[in-house]
């Protein structure tokens, strides 16, 4: 299915949810999605029998300055298309519900991105900081994090 | 033993005047002083004939640095382990920690005693040899735990379990798989059960070729021999890629080298009694080695059987660098499933066979038919 | 239950025993490089294995935002350093892609070669450290003999052992060594019954087997929900190739088998099955190979492509068949010299993922067959 | 287990270890197969493309730094000052190869090919400081002396010349009457300091310089 049908078909479903379609400088495609309704969406993604999007390629968060975003970059093994879907999040206390229940590949995605953006995913099975060390404070891939002195008296 | 003392006592006539048993006693001293330069000596050429074969194997070399083509690699290991530094965890258990590689050493290296070297050497002929060699080999079982448990390690608790399971339940194949020898002999000494396959019959008077059972057997104890001395295919006591190293993992210094002797000491104490048992230890085919003055006869001898048993040694490592390494449970499973029945099994082939050709096996009945 | 098993009961009440807790790692020598896992075990059956990653962790990506497209090229090498082609040309097609950029043909070619003759290389070193990890030390050496020719060849093209930086964003940074075509043609035939081999060896011997055979199954739907790529999926049965199935570069010119695991030995999708997928999988590459070097064509190997160049403001996912898994790059240009967002989803990262549910119950030298059998690379799942 | 599985598991462990045997067995036997190379001894010829140490040949580099702005670990640093004759005369170029990942970027990057990968790969060394290649042998502040004196001197003679010239040019004014022009323009400042704003970069100062620049010669191409 083309992008356009895919994002008509969750527009139909979802209404104001989906707010709009990143067609032109984005391969694949971006359906930008409210955050309350990533679960939902996530949901019918994949159980749909039309999208059947059964593999979550890539979850990876992004800092755009002004504000975050969650980009999810999904496959579908049968149908043989792909479709991206965009969250947008504020700067402050980035959170939105975890997808690993829908694909359990989801899990140290999820906690990679809170490890680098502190964006928060509630319903997760088991978010800690993946990379880091547990004690580390901050979120490198920030764009204004600032680099600490020290960690535990080691100069960093 | 007296009669050596008394032999000696005859030649100097100036040490009549030492009481009997001090000459004894020195005689023992200097019997067991002999026997443990030769096992140390072995362990050195042991663990370079080892990497030697390893490096030919594996596509390489091997130990060539240390003097010509590498030989001295062992004194130079020696004497590298005994001058590291000998560390002892804090917490483990300083006592039974120092006590471990004492059990283990003399747990191998005590099994000498009955090795049937040449025609009139041994240490001792003693009348229950293979059972005291089943005996003392499982002092090496408390020393592996000891080491296991004292070096408050958990992968040296994880391999000191797991060699405890193992050996213990590898003595019982090996032990079974001696008997035919035994029957054969019909004695436990050793020398008896090496005269029993006089070199008449030439090759084929070894229990290999006796009967078929007897030759089932060896295979089986080759088997049970290689967990015995934890060798690859059942090397999980210390199982690099698993446990780290199992027991000797928080070993160094001089102790990590008795452990390391010790396992070169197993590895030719089981090697010696296949050859004993079955490769018709130092008999010479077709020649009686009895009938040469006694130093060249001693000489043939102990060369013959140390041939045989470097052969044994030689498959050993062979088959160490073939085969991956069993799981736990599949160690036990091979064990109790698969060896002692088979040996049991066989046991009761050898008996009935015994018992049917009252005591002749395949070679002496065609010798007798062609009327040798 | 009967008498016996209640005093049975009784008796372990009165005797508790607890949990061990093990830390495999960092520093272990069956864990691929630095990881630790934190076992919680009764005796020797695992009851919980908890991946602990991070221990190499260098900010690839933070630093992928400071320095320019072409800058960056090093340190792909750095990613799966076993594969350091793979991920060079990977990150290469993706930024080709971002910024539209044409690669002339000969260049895709010589991609094609040295990613397969990579994949050889990087397969060996898994099938070498696995049979060592199961306790067979001979196949280890076998396999690094037959990996130096490859190092070789790689010597000969671009100078480096391990970290190649060959590829360039448009082609490759230099021509084909005269005599690399000849060298590369008897390597393959030297390598070709090696393989065979092995299978004799090891790959077939009855105690290999019984420690790999119904060890860790994952069946299909469990591999696709999980996102695992590569060998790992397609020792489940799927099969799903990305140079088959979205071709890129010149794999469409090239035909070659998707090997599949097939359950020759236990359960579809165990162990042993994602072993004899690599094993299968390094002799299709041996004939992408041949016929890649049949058909290069001549012609020139770099596209004119300005050092600073500042691709239009896009995002782009772009993912490549890596030796484990699908290497996935997602790049947010802003327009200027630096990628604003350099993303890297790697194969072992998501085969970590799986690896906690699937040790449940399995004994330790189990954990040490998972781990060989993921194939798994620590520089790769950290970055 | 039934007797034939029981008799085929030991059929099968026996077969695949006798096969598994037999070919470690036709390793051990022919010694041809080594390949292991006594390293000290017998060296391996790397290749011609081969990415060992830096070697930069000062005679033919125009301290243009575009090796610096393309490394991607700020290794390189070099000072150089404005000659008389406007081009750059280095003052010092020093690589550091404990940070260089021999990627071989700076290389490609070189627009009069004077830096070149040697093929020497044997350079380990206890103190830091040695691992800092420096190839300009000459102290630092004699170049610049010297090169300062130059421009002195060539701006005297430019002096001198424009003073002949309005000489000159006042008696064609006074014969022509047109208004003389502007004097020279100051001394240059020299230019290309190491490239600003990497903080990573090793700066010929910080760097730990004993007494007499240590004069290190970089090994010749063939290691």
């Amino acid at each position: 299915m083309e992008p356009k049908d895919i994002f008509d078909a969750l527009k139909a479903r979802f209404g104001d949810a989906v707010a709009e379609l990143q067609g032109e400088a984005f391969r694949p495609p971006f359906v930008v999605v409210s955050p309350k309704s990533v679960l939902d969406v996530a949901r019918f993604l994949r159980d749909d029998p039309g999208l059947a999007f059964d593999s979550l390629m890539c979850l990876s968060g992004v800092d755009y300055k002004d504000r975050l975003a969650v980009a999810y970059h999904l496959h579908s093994l049968r149908a043989k298309h792909r479709i991206g879907i965009k969250v947008f999040l504020p700067r402050e206390a980035p959170s939105l519900p975890s997808v690993d229940a829908v694909w359990p590949a989801a899990n140290f995605m999820e906690r990679e991105a809170y490890d680098m953006y502190g964006i928060v995913f509630e319903g997760s099975k088991d978010l800690r900081r993946i990379l880091l060390p547990e004690d580390w404070e901050g979120h490198p891939l920030r764009k204004d994090y600032k680099y600490p002195e020290f960690y535990h008296g080691i100069k960093v | 033993m007296e009669t050596l003392a008394i032999s000696l006592v005859k030649a100097v006539p100036v040490l009549s005047a030492v009481p009997l048993w001090t000459m004894t006693l020195f005689v023992m001293v200097a019997v067991a002083v002999v026997v443990l330069a030769f096992a140390l000596t072995f362990e050195g050429v042991g663990s370079y004939m080892l990497r030697k074969v390893a490096g030919d194997i594996q596509a390489r070399i091997g130990p060539n640095r240390v003097g010509p083509y590498g030989i001295l690699q062992f004194l130079a290991d020696g004497v590298k382990l005994i001058l590291k530094e000998d560390i002892i965890p804090a917490k483990a258990d300083r006592f039974l920690f120092k006590l471990a590689p004492y059990f283990v050493f003399v747990g191998s290296f005590a099994a000498f005693v009955v090795v049937p070297f040449g025609v009139g050497l041994i240490a001792s002929d003693l009348n229950i040899g293979v059972y005291y060699v089943m005996a003392i080999t499982s002092l090496v079982v408390i020393g592996v735990m000891l080491a296991g448990w004292a070096s408050n390690n958990k992968w040296a608790l994880l391999g000191g379990m797991r060699a405890a399971a193992q050996i213990v339940s590898y003595e019982v194949p090996v032990g079974m798989a001696l008997m035919p020898a035994v029957l054969i002999a019909g004695s436990l000494s050793l020398q008896d059960i090496v005269r029993s396959q006089s070199g008449l019959f030439g090759v084929f008077g070894w229990n290999l070729f006796h009967n078929p059972f007897t030759f089932f057997s060896f295979l089986l104890y080759f088997t049970a021999a290689q967990a015995e001395t934890n060798q690859t295919p059942f090397d999980l006591p210390e199982a690099e890629s698993e446990l780290v190293s199992g027991y000797n993992v928080e070993y160094s210094g001089i102790r990590f080298a008795m452990f390391f002797m010790a396992e070169f000491g197993d590895m030719f104490v089981v090697a010696a009694l296949a050859t004993a048992c079955f490769l018709g230890g130092w008999n010479i085919p077709y020649f009686n080695a009895a009938t040469l003055p006694p130093l060249w006869g001693n000489l043939l001898s102990l060369c013959v059987f140390l041939g045989k048993a470097l052969a044994m040694v030689l498959l050993m490592m062979w088959v160490r660098w073939t085969l991956p390494r069993l799981r736990v449970d599949q160690l036990m499973r091979m064990a109790w499933k698969y060896l002692i029945p088979l040996t049991f099994f066989n046991l009761l082939g050898v008996s009935l066979w015994l018992l049917l050709f009252n005591g002749r096996g395949i070679p002496q009945m065609i010798a007798a038919v062609i009327g040798r | 239950m009967s008498a016996v098993d209640a005093k049975a009961q009784a008796r372990t009440e009165a005797l508790p025993t607890t949990e061990m807790t093990i830390n495999m790692g960092p520093q272990h020598p069956s864990t691929h490089g630095v990881l630790r896992v934190e076992l919680r075990t009764d005796g020797e059956v695992v009851s919980n294995a908890r991946p602990d990653v991070g221990y190499l962790h260098r900010g690839l990506e933070k630093i992928g935002e400071r320095l320019t497209y072409a800058q960056f090229m090093p340190f792909t090498d750095r990613l799966d350093y076993l594969a350091g082609m793979n991920c060079n040309c990977a990150y290469a097609w993706a930024v080709e892609k971002l910024a539209n950029i044409e690669v002339p043909e000969r260049a895709e070619y010589i991609r094609v070669i040295v990613c397969e003759l990579n994949r050889i290389s990087s397969h060996l070193i898994s099938f070498g450290s696995f049979t060592a990890d199961m306790g067979a030390f001979t196949p280890f050496l076998y396999s690094i003999r037959e990996r130096e020719r490859v190092n070789d060849l790689f010597e000969d093209i671009c100078g480096n052992r391990l970290t190649y930086n060959y590829a360039r964003i448009g082609g490759v940074s230099g021509d084909l060594p005269p005599d690399f075509i000849e060298k590369t043609k008897e390597f393959l035939d030297y390598f070709e019954p090696k393989i065979d081999e092995y299978n004799e060896l090891i790959s077939y011997n009855k105690i290999f087997v019984n420690r790999l055979a119904n060890i860790a199954v994952v069946s299909a739907a469990e591999a696709v929900a999980y996102g695992l790529t590569g060998p790992n999926l397609r020792g489940s049965g799927v099969a799903f190739d990305l140079r088959r199935d979205e071709p890129y570069s010149v794999y469409p010119k090239l035909d070659f088998k998707v090997c599949v695991g097939t359950g020759e030995r236990g359960k579809l999708g165990d162990c042993f099955d994602r072993y004899m997928v690599r094993i299968n999988e390094m002799r299709e590459s041996i004939k992408i190979v041949r016929q890649a070097i049949a058909q290069i064509p001549e012609g020139p190997v770099l596209a004119k492509v300005p050092r600073l160049f500042k691709p239009a403001a896009a995002e782009v996912y772009v993912r490549t068949e890596c030796p484990r898994g699908e290497t996935g790059f997602y790049l947010v240009s802003d327009g200027t010299v630096n990628p604003y967002r350099l993303k890297i989803r790697t194969g072992s990262f998501v085969s970590m993922n799986i690896f906690e549910p699937i040790t449940k119950g399995l004994m330790i030298a189990d954990i040490v067959a998972v781990i060989g059998s993921l194939d798994i690379i620590l520089p790769e799942i950290d970055r | 287990m039934g007797l034939k599985a029981y008799v085929a598991d030991i059929w099968d462990a026996v077969v695949t270890t006798a096969k598994g045997m037999r070919i470690t067995a036709s390793y051990g036997v022919n010694p041809k197969e080594e390949v292991t190379q006594q390293y000290p001894e017998e060296r391996r010829e790397p290749s011609e493309r081969f990415r060992g140490f830096l070697h930069n040949d000062i005679k033919a580099c125009t301290a243009c730094t575009m090796c610096i702005k393309v490394c991607p670990v700020d290794c390189i640093a070099l000072e150089s000052v404005r000659g008389a004759d406007k081009k750059m005369v280095l003052v010092s170029y020093d690589i550091n190869i404990a940070r260089c990942m021999y990627c071989g970027l700076c290389v490609e990057a070189c627009p009069t090919k004077s830096l070149k990968h040697t093929s020497g790969y044997e350079r380990a060394s206890v103190n830091r400081g040695e691992l800092i290649l420096h190839f300009v042998e000459e102290d630092g502040n004699e170049i610049k002396a010297r090169v300062a004196r130059q421009v002195a001197a060539a701006a005297a003679k430019a002096a001198e010349a424009a003073k002949a010239a309005e000489a000159a040019k006042a008696e064609a004014e006074k014969s022509a009457g047109v208004p003389s022009s502007g004097t020279k323009a100051a001394s240059p400042t020299p230019a290309g300091s190491p490239a600003p704003g990497n903080p990573g970069a090793v700066k010929a100062a910080d760097v730990p310089k004993p007494a007499g620049a240590a004069a290190t010669k970089e090994p010749e191409t063939k290691g």
